[in-house]
């Protein structure tokens, strides 16, 4: 299979979603992923993704294709939420599938970190005091510059 | 005979609405020129990416807006 | 929760697993995990895994403690099977919980590759001609040499 | 009175069988002395790891074997 690239605005079971990620690409001997939950931490009670419907999915897209090129992976799977999310839901699951398991955790972290620096989501958090906007982090671009 | 604007991020919470119809005119800096002072001060930001009908804007001097056009203004995504 | 270390003689269900994985440490904002499958590749028709009683668990265990000791992780999964498996069923579970990518995917990595070179599994394989023994590979060695 | 000897990975097609019971010998030495010489060399190789009751034995010269013991050959890992 090629790349599975799907949007949610309800609740995805990244387990599910794996399993058959896995099955669907049989012959790779490995699978590597990754889950972004909603943190409970930092008082946060709930979180809220904003995205604009016609660059975010083809931007995910682009985005899957560049993972097939640089990496010797089968398959590449993205999931991402949108909407309104509760501490502990997911929000994102990155997969890939490869014969040898260093192309598929680097296709992740790969499309992880680009995932979260290229694709059109805006973020904001509920606290006790309201909603707050989530700004870009150094960190991201610091784990951009790996991949340059 | 209009122009649909979209405020992505927090852009939706300084013009008031995700969403806002204006009159068509012709160019990007029209366009900012008749919105409120503070708005159009933060939509021309250079950070702030610019999209018409799903296609981001290279050059917005230049670019030539029509009617019926959707306008996407981006604000830097977020991190997390 | 701390490590969760099993070894199956059955089949077992990863997607299932990493979902409870993620359950049970819900202040981790992300979880990494890497499945090995049996390849269906090279006219393999069956696969054979021994392991050591009395070393296996207990090493599998020291090395959840490694990378514990090693990374800011919440959680370390390692399951592993022994027996015969077929093509395509999962041999290894590896995920990592953390609060930060980073942390969780080379937890991850550093699992495999340590659990490759040092845990007490041996391989055969069958293919048309019989059994055959699997020996160590180099590209294990040049794996863990990234960590010293 | 005897010794427990289990043989791991492909020691055990050369042994022809998984486990063996031998009569108990104080020494790794004697105990590989008293097997086949084939097998005797084979076990006795450096990369050949020996565990005793779930230990790996550091200096096999000087490690002494009791009555019930279980004396396993490890042969490298495979890779995967």
């Amino acid at each position: 299979m090629a790349a599975d690239v799907r949007l949610f605005s309800a609740p995805f079971e990244p387990g599910l979603e794996v399993d058959r990620f896995a099955a669907a690409n049989p012959d790779a001997g490995g699978i590597a992923a990754f889950i972004g939950k909603v943190r409970p931490s930092g008082g946060v009670e709930a979180l809220e993704l904003t995205h604009y419907e016609p660059l975010t999915l083809p931007g995910m897209e682009a985005l899957a294709r560049e993972v097939e090129s640089r990496w010797d992976v089968s398959g590449v799977l993205i999931l991402h939420r949108s909407g309104l999310m509760e501490p502990g839901e997911p929000i994102v699951l990155v997969a890939a599938a490869a014969r040898h398991r260093r192309d598929a955790i680097e296709a992740v972290d790969f499309a992880m970190d680009h995932l979260k620096s290229d694709s059109w989501f805006w973020k904001r958090e509920k606290r006790a005091d309201g909603w707050h906007w989530i700004e870009p982090r150094e960190q991201d671009f610091a784990d951009l510059e790996r991949w340059n | 005979m209009s122009l649909k604007l979209v405020f992505l991020g927090r852009l939706a919470d300084a013009a008031q609405a995700p969403e806002r119809a204006v009159e068509t005119v012709p160019s990007i800096a029209s366009l900012l020129a008749g919105l409120e002072p503070d708005l159009s001060a933060m939509l021309g930001a250079e950070k702030i990416k610019i999209a018409v009908n799903g296609k981001i804007v290279v050059d917005r001097a230049v670019f030539t807006l029509r009617d019926g056009d959707e306008v996407a203004f981006l604000p830097p995504v977020s991190g997390g």
